[in-house]
């Protein structure tokens, strides 16, 4: 029962996370919501394997654990080759 | 004298779910509302440390000895290990473009 | 229990509308790497259907339980046909990125009408 | 509960995809499209399909948002606004959509047992999964076995898709100095995520190989592995930059492997022939046909693996020597 009271909270971060990443003025504030709602849903593929009794589909969350880096650094090292190439300091 | 222990190991990890969830509510509302970027990183990055531990830990406890919870502290592990690094990035990269802090732009107009 | 039963629908009809998504961004928007967005849109859409049409209730994911006899399970084909598809799905689009990677180098520009209007 | 989960998963769903279609910089819908692949994978999850799941997490996450940007580094990131046709475009998507959902409405209810898709085929393979191959992830034993021959005609599309990768970016592979590419500076100075990556790296492939080996007991197998191996490699390259990953893995090597993957699995269907079964039958291969089983689905989801990782590392190799030559010439 609590594992849904805790999954719950964790979607409604997920809904703000998006509307930070909708609404977000510059790249990083939308680079940020990428990266707190792939962690979120780390976290929320955990609780979802534990609320369904299936603890044995926790590779999912230590997939998303590893992997939700890959996706921020290339977006960072796109944007930091941008700013080299034509030197647009300012965010969008 | 076993059962009483179940008991405590259960409460202790109910509450460390809570803490988990409203800590992730608090990050989630904090990234929403924060005027700043430099604020709201420092919001999300509060959902990735604390929320996780305490949810993590919530969890081992409810998962007892088992390969579950040796897979959960994995998981944690690895988020406590990516998260913060991938907020450091991220701000070092705003501030080496030149993104300014608000407080800085204040500053300026104060003098 | 008519709310349950509109309940049932809601994963068709975000189908529907998410088809309805991507087939915008490919009709309506001129750049290619739009379109090429749209496509995986509407791509991850017919997943999304095949999927939903797996789930019973009650069931768990298809991998067998040792000693549980009497467990219901989803049915397990339509995940083994939608497993190949999001890779395939990825490697099709990458080619279709480095083709308007060219197209940008030929005409310099990924604009449609642009490129119609220097052919 | 899942119908609580499908409504909240679906609804951001949407939204996500209406803010894609929207957004007029090609950057920020890249963004939010590894959104939108995070939340396919939760829908997944959510609706039992746990294979899939871990597929579009370890494909979704780290390989289209990379191939994705390295494409816009080399094309424009702004959408030039083109009024022209919305209109028309809107009429004909608002009726096809309501046509859709007029369709849906003698659909079977979500979940309800006695749809018909639960009836004809999908008991058999359910029922004698476990005596007949030995292992209970039945998703793996229909992908490798049941249906061998067709996870073949995947495997060979994928290696098509990289091949024409290849050609259309003419990445020669081995031919040296003209394809030196510029040390991709972007992340260099960046200390902590370096020494992060290094540690990170060999836990990366570690899982991958996990997730190859384990496929037949819990969500796994060739292709989530080979996606995720290449993931760890990419972000090799990302922190080390692009000459250091290709001395990692040369040019060769990744092609190497993309073809033994592929021959792997052809070699295995032919050897089944030759020791008298169909092709793709593994039961000859040794005496108990269980274990003969076992040990083909074990071949056969290596081949998968080390034919989706060379795939994926030779065509992000192809966008990324093409970006760094480009801005060499353009300069």
């Amino acid at each position: 029962m609590i594992f849904a009271g805790v999954s719950c909270a964790i979607l409604v971060t997920m809904v703000l996370a998006i509307a930070r990443a909708i609404k977000g003025p510059t790249v990083y504030d939308r680079l940020l919501a990428v990266n707190m709602f792939g962690t979120k849903t780390a976290l929320l593929l955990a609780v979802i394997a534990f609320l369904f009794g299936r603890a044995d589909f926790l590779d999912l969350a230590l997939a998303y654990a590893l992997i939700n880096l890959v996706g921020v650094l290339a977006v960072l090292e796109f944007f930091q080759n941008r700013i080299d190439a034509n030197g647009d300091a300012s965010g969008d | 004298m076993i059962e009483w222990l179940l008991i405590v190991v259960d409460i202790v990890s109910w509450i460390l779910l809570i803490i988990g969830s409203i800590c992730v509510l608090i990050g989630g509302i904090g990234v929403l509302r924060m005027p700043d970027f430099y604020s709201r990183i420092h919001a999300a990055s509060l959902t990735d440390t604390m929320a996780t531990l305490a949810l993590f830990s919530g969890m081992i406890l409810q998962a007892g000895f088992s390969l579950a919870a040796a897979k959960l502290f994995a998981i944690m592990l690895f988020l406590l290990l990516t998260g913060p690094t991938a907020t450091y990035a991220l701000a070092n990269s705003a501030l080496l473009s030149g993104h300014k802090p608000k407080a800085a732009v204040l500053e300026k107009k104060v003098e | 229990m008519k709310l349950f039963e509109f309940l049932g629908y809601y994963n068709y009809w975000v189908f529907a509308i998410l088809l309805m998504i991507g087939f915008y961004a490919v009709i309506a928007k001129a750049n290619l790497i739009k379109k090429l967005i749209g496509l995986s849109i509407f791509q991850s859409a017919v997943f999304l259907m095949y999927i939903s049409m797996d789930k019973v209730e009650g069931g768990t994911a298809p991998i067998i339980k040792p000693g549980v006899v009497d467990q219901l399970y989803s049915n397990p084909l339509p995940q083994v046909l939608i497993l190949t598809a999001i890779v395939v799905g990825v490697s099709t689009l990458a080619l279709g990125l480095a083709i308007v990677v060219r197209i940008k180098e030929r005409y310099g520009t990924i604009e449609e009408n642009e490129i119609l209007d220097a052919d | 509960m899942t119908i609580v989960f499908a409504i909240f998963l679906l609804t951001m769903l949407v939204i996500t995809a209406v803010a894609i279609v929207q957004s007029s910089n090609l950057f920020v819908s890249v963004m939010l499209t590894s959104i939108f692949s995070l939340l396919m994978s939760t829908n997944f999850f959510v609706l039992d399909a746990a294979d899939v799941a871990l597929t579009e997490a370890a494909v979704g996450a780290g390989i289209t948002t990379v191939i994705f940007l390295s494409a816009l580094a080399l094309t424009a990131t702004q959408e030039k606004p083109n009024r022209s046709g919305r209109g028309i475009a809107l009429i004909v998507v608002g009726l096809t959509a309501s046509l859709i959902i007029y369709a849906t409405f003698d659909k079977p209810r979500l979940g309800d047992p006695d749809a018909p898709v639960h009836q004809h085929v999908a008991p058999y393979y359910l029922d004698n999964t476990m005596e007949q191959m030995g292992f209970p992830n039945v998703v793996t034993a229909v992908l490798s076995s049941y249906r061998g021959y067709d996870t073949l005609g995947e495997v060979f599309v994928v290696f098509a898709a990289c091949i024409g990768v290849l050609f259309i970016l003419d990445a020669r592979t081995g031919t040296g100095p003209k394809y030196v590419t510029r040390k991709m500076t972007g992340l260099r100075h960046h200390l902590i995520p370096q020494v992060v990556g290094r540690i990170l790296v060999p836990f990366i492939v570690l899982f991958g190989l996990y997730v190859q080996f384990h496929g037949e007991y819990g969500p796994g197998g060739g292709f989530q592995a080979g996606a995720i191996i290449a993931t760890a490699f990419i972000l090799y390259s990302l922190l080390e930059g692009e000459q250091a990953a290709l001395r990692a893995v040369p040019r060769s090597a990744q092609l190497g492997l993309v073809i033994c993957g592929a021959l792997m699995f052809g070699m295995v269907g032919v050897l089944c022939m030759i020791m008298g079964g169909e092709f793709l039958d593994y039961s000859v291969l040794m005496e108990n046909p269980v274990t003969a089983r076992q040990i083909g689905i074990i071949v056969i989801e290596a081949g998968v693996g080390m034919a989706v990782c060379g795939a994926m590392l030779s065509i992000f190799h192809a966008f990324a020597a093409r970006s760094a030559e480009d801005t060499d010439e353009a300069v």
